[in-house]
């Protein structure tokens, strides 16, 4: 028996009174139209209000952190790579990013700024795709719509430089595997500036709204401090008023590219929708000076030898904030560990928080605002 | 005439899949592919679905509810499993919580390669999916009749 | 919303050409880095089963009695590192992408090519 | 940049890990992450802290068997990765804020990362280190 089946047959057997005037639960997921992924809530109600809610995940598990003792370390990148398809160009930059460190192999300035491109294209269709899914939550069909076509702009772009549109595979321990030439990069900028434009239409439509704002301002307050004690990352945070941003590491070009970072003081979905917003338009200001700036020169050295024996961290920005990896090794071509703290993971007990003392239609626009990813939080 | 090859209605399902082919999924039914131009549309229902498209590998958590979606979805009905680990597993076929394709759960109508699949390739299995819907529901209609017949006959004989 | 922007937007939308590909009768050409699926030079290959081994979703099968090399298109990932590690580079990604096929359509899923055991062995024999 | 990625990690006894922990809090820092590597005798658990970019970790070697108290009541954000690591490593913390019970994932296998049961699996399963026709064998 489940968990949740036992806390059914408990209230079930539970005397009347006590199930009149106790808190209802509501089963929210693991199948529901607002998220294409299986989530799970069991969301204690008081008439309409949100006293709680007990997430439970583990409907995708597969387990492929283990998989990283079958694999060669070098290989293993194309596993990391699918934990998740949306952000699935930095899962593996960040294994590997991880994994040079532990070799101490310093990679090629032009595949560092090739990363960096990558990165920001993918941030751009992963907050595109967010803002496509916020606003059908929303009942905003023709925005989606709109979204959705912009973002094909993106991916088609994605498609040219690194040959793939959701997985881009371009990432490979010691650099990265695709050398775009100046000219197609040239061309994707070109192409990028129509997306930007279309971008910014979409963003006003999106934040002006009288519909949306009624439906997104004040709603799933996160103040400051609670988001920073409870483990908030990414916009979740920056929208909560903490300017904490990974990619002020300086990994891949940031360190010479420079960024801003985006902060919100309001602490609410609208707020939330604001920091992406902003992203959106400050990734396609960074991808313009990455090309502007990108050197001549190899894309990659091979990584030869063993992993030394010993341990490694690695920290990116991804679009929902800030994702650790780590990797152990016992001086074997297989590693010993891999891990991943995604961002989901870290923002799940945040969520709970920002639920409780909502309403019960207010739940979806709230899980959707911190843009969850649930194969990455089960991995 | 076949309005089900029309107008096929489709139901999504994520087993533990990487979100790659979802958003695939959701890419075709966007104004760039647009496979609503086919009659397609998806619905939560799986009681009014005609099509059903799975992505992702199956665990025994989840073998229950794909199989269960399944069950309730009525006849004649086609199976679309999209992407490598539909098929196989893809890179997860050697993973401790998986248990490998779509196949070893619900019976399979059509395979849409890819990691992740393409949303071209999406469309041509979901066109290729009505099409045996049709064949289907041809061969369904075809045993009805000869029922009929066979129940006439005996009523005759009476 | 401003009026004058608005009717910016329907005149554009007026005139220009609508988003949708009409994919099934009007095929978009591949781009060129695109990953399509792994094709062979199959007279170059030596057998070797590099490319078996280090394929992260066994997709692919290297024969030795007969000699053959078989990929399922299927279960392939496209991940490239099979072309990555070919010694003799017969191995290449193309980037037009499989078609999909049926269950029961077995043949059409898996590309193999089989050495026959003659004894001036070497032409190709793709099925 | 190594440095700045990996921070510090400071090996501390069991007992040392709730004042440690308490200490951080105090001082601003945020939990960051929870680590578990498995091994055939226990377990080694890293509790990552971040303040600003800085990163450090506490590091507590678990035997086999033995209790661990839980950081939930410091951080109540915790209860995610201690649910996770008593599912899969089997280690034995105790009164976690939110316990699941160990329905986290609910695997079929139980303590799957540590070092005895990988064995275990992979001694069954001989096709999957040979590499090749694993997955050709099942779909075809």
């Amino acid at each position: 028996m489940s968990g949740q089946d036992k806390r059914v047959q408990d209230a079930a057997h539970a005397p009347r009174e006590d199930f009149v005037k106790g808190p209802t639960v509501i089963p929210f997921g693991p199948q529901h139209p607002v998220l294409p992924e299986p989530l799970h809530f069991d969301l204690l109600l008081e008439d309409e209000k949100v006293l709680g809610a007990i997430p439970q995940i583990g409907y995708i598990h597969r387990g492929l952190e283990l998989l990283v003792e079958k694999r060669d370390f070098a290989d293993y990148v194309h596993v990391a790579e699918r934990i998740c398809g949306i952000c699935s160009f930095m899962h593996g930059m960040g294994y590997c990013e991880a994994v040079e460190s532990l070799l101490g192999l310093p990679i090629p300035d032009r595949a560092r700024y090739l990363r960096t491109f990558w990165c920001e294209l993918e941030r751009v269709h992963s907050h595109l795709l967010w803002m496509g899914l916020a606003a059908d939550a929303l009942g905003f069909e023709s925005l989606f719509m709109a979204a959705w076509r912009t973002r094909e702009l993106v991916l088609d772009v994605a498609e040219e430089t690194a040959g793939g549109r959701v997985i881009f595979g371009s990432a490979i321990v010691g650099g990265v595997s695709k050398d775009p030439s100046d000219e197609t990069l040239a061309r994707c900028i070109k192409a990028l500036a129509l997306a930007r434009e279309e971008v910014k239409r979409l963003s006003m439509v999106m934040l002006q709204n009288i519909t949306v704002r009624h439906r997104l301002e004040g709603v799933g307050v996160l103040s400051a401090d609670a988001a920073y004690a409870l483990g908030a990352v990414g916009p979740m945070l920056r929208a909560s008023g903490r300017a904490y941003d990974a990619r002020s590491l300086g990994y891949a070009a940031y360190g010479e590219i420079g960024f801003e970072t985006v902060v919100e003081t309001a602490g609410d979905c609208m707020a939330r929708a604001i920091v992406r917003a902003r992203e959106i338009e400050q990734s396609f200001a960074i991808m313009d000076k990455v090309v502007a700036a990108i050197p001549a020169g190899p894309v990659s050295v091979p990584a030869k030898g063993m992993p030394p024996k010993g341990e490694s961290f690695a920290r990116l920005e991804q679009p929902r904030g800030e994702v650790v990896y780590y990797v152990r090794s016992n001086g074997t071509r297989n590693l010993e560990r891999f891990r991943v703290r995604t961002p989901t993971f870290a923002n799940v007990p945040a969520m709970v928080e920002a639920m409780r003392g909502s309403s019960l239609a207010d739940v979806p626009t709230i899980v959707l605002t911190i843009d969850p990813c649930i194969s990455c939080t089960e991995r | 005439m076949s309005s089900i090859e029309r107008s096929p209605w489709l139901i999504h399902y994520d087993a533990s899949s990487c979100n790659g082919c979802d958003i695939e999924v959701l890419a075709c039914l966007t104004p760039v592919y647009d496979a609503e131009r086919f009659g397609c549309i998806v619905t939560g229902d799986p009681k009014q679905a005609d099509i059903f498209l799975v992505t992702g590998s199956v665990n025994h958590l989840n073998a229950p509810i794909v199989k269960n979606i399944y069950d309730q979805m009525p006849e004649p009905k086609a199976v679309v499993a999209i992407g490598a680990c539909a098929y196989s597993g893809g890179v997860f076929a050697e993973c401790y919580n998986v248990s490998g394709g779509v196949a070893s759960t619900i019976p399979v109508d059509v395979y849409v390669p890819g990691c992740a699949a393409k949303p071209e390739s999406i469309l041509d299995g979901v066109v290729r999916a009505a099409q045996i819907l049709k064949e289907k529901e041809k061969a369904m209609r075809a045993t009805r009749k000869a029922e009929r017949k066979g129940r006439k006959a005996e009523g005759a004989q009476r | 919303m401003p009026l004058l922007p608005m009717s910016r937007v329907i005149l554009k939308n007026f005139f220009s050409r609508p988003a949708t590909r009409l994919y099934p009768f009007v095929v978009r050409p591949a781009f060129a880095e695109s990953r399509g699926r792994i094709a062979i030079d199959y007279p170059q290959c030596i057998h070797c089963g590099a490319c078996a081994r280090r394929c992260p979703a066994n997709a692919i099968l290297v024969g030795k009695e007969p000699k053959s090399w078989r990929i399922d298109a299927f279960a392939c990932v496209t991940c490239g590192l099979c072309v990555k590690v070919c010694p003799k580079k017969c191995l290449r990604m193309d980037n037009e992408r499989p078609k999909s096929a049926d269950f029961a359509d077995k043949d059409s899923r898996v590309e193999s090519h089989v050495t026959p055991p003659a004894p001036e062995a070497g032409g190709p024999n793709g099925a | 940049m190594t440095e700045q990625h990996n921070g510090s990690i400071i090996p501390i006894e069991i007992g040392a890990l709730l004042p440690e922990t308490d200490a951080l809090r105090s001082a601003g820092w945020r939990l960051v992450q929870v680590l578990c590597v498995g091994s055939a005798d226990g377990a080694e658990l890293s509790y990552s802290f971040g303040l600003d970019l800085e990163m450090r970790s506490l590091r507590v070697t678990v035997p086999a068997e033995t209790p661990l108290p839980s950081v939930t009541a410091i951080y109540p954000g915790a209860f995610l990765y201690e649910n996770e690591i008593r599912d899969l490593f089997g280690v034995r913390i105790e009164r976690i804020a939110g316990d699941w019970e160990g329905k986290v994932y609910d695997v079929a296998m139980g303590k799957l990362f540590s070092k005895v049961s990988i064995k275990a699996i992979s001694s069954e399963d001989p096709g999957a280190a040979t590499g090749g026709a694993a997955s050709m064998g099942g779909a075809l």
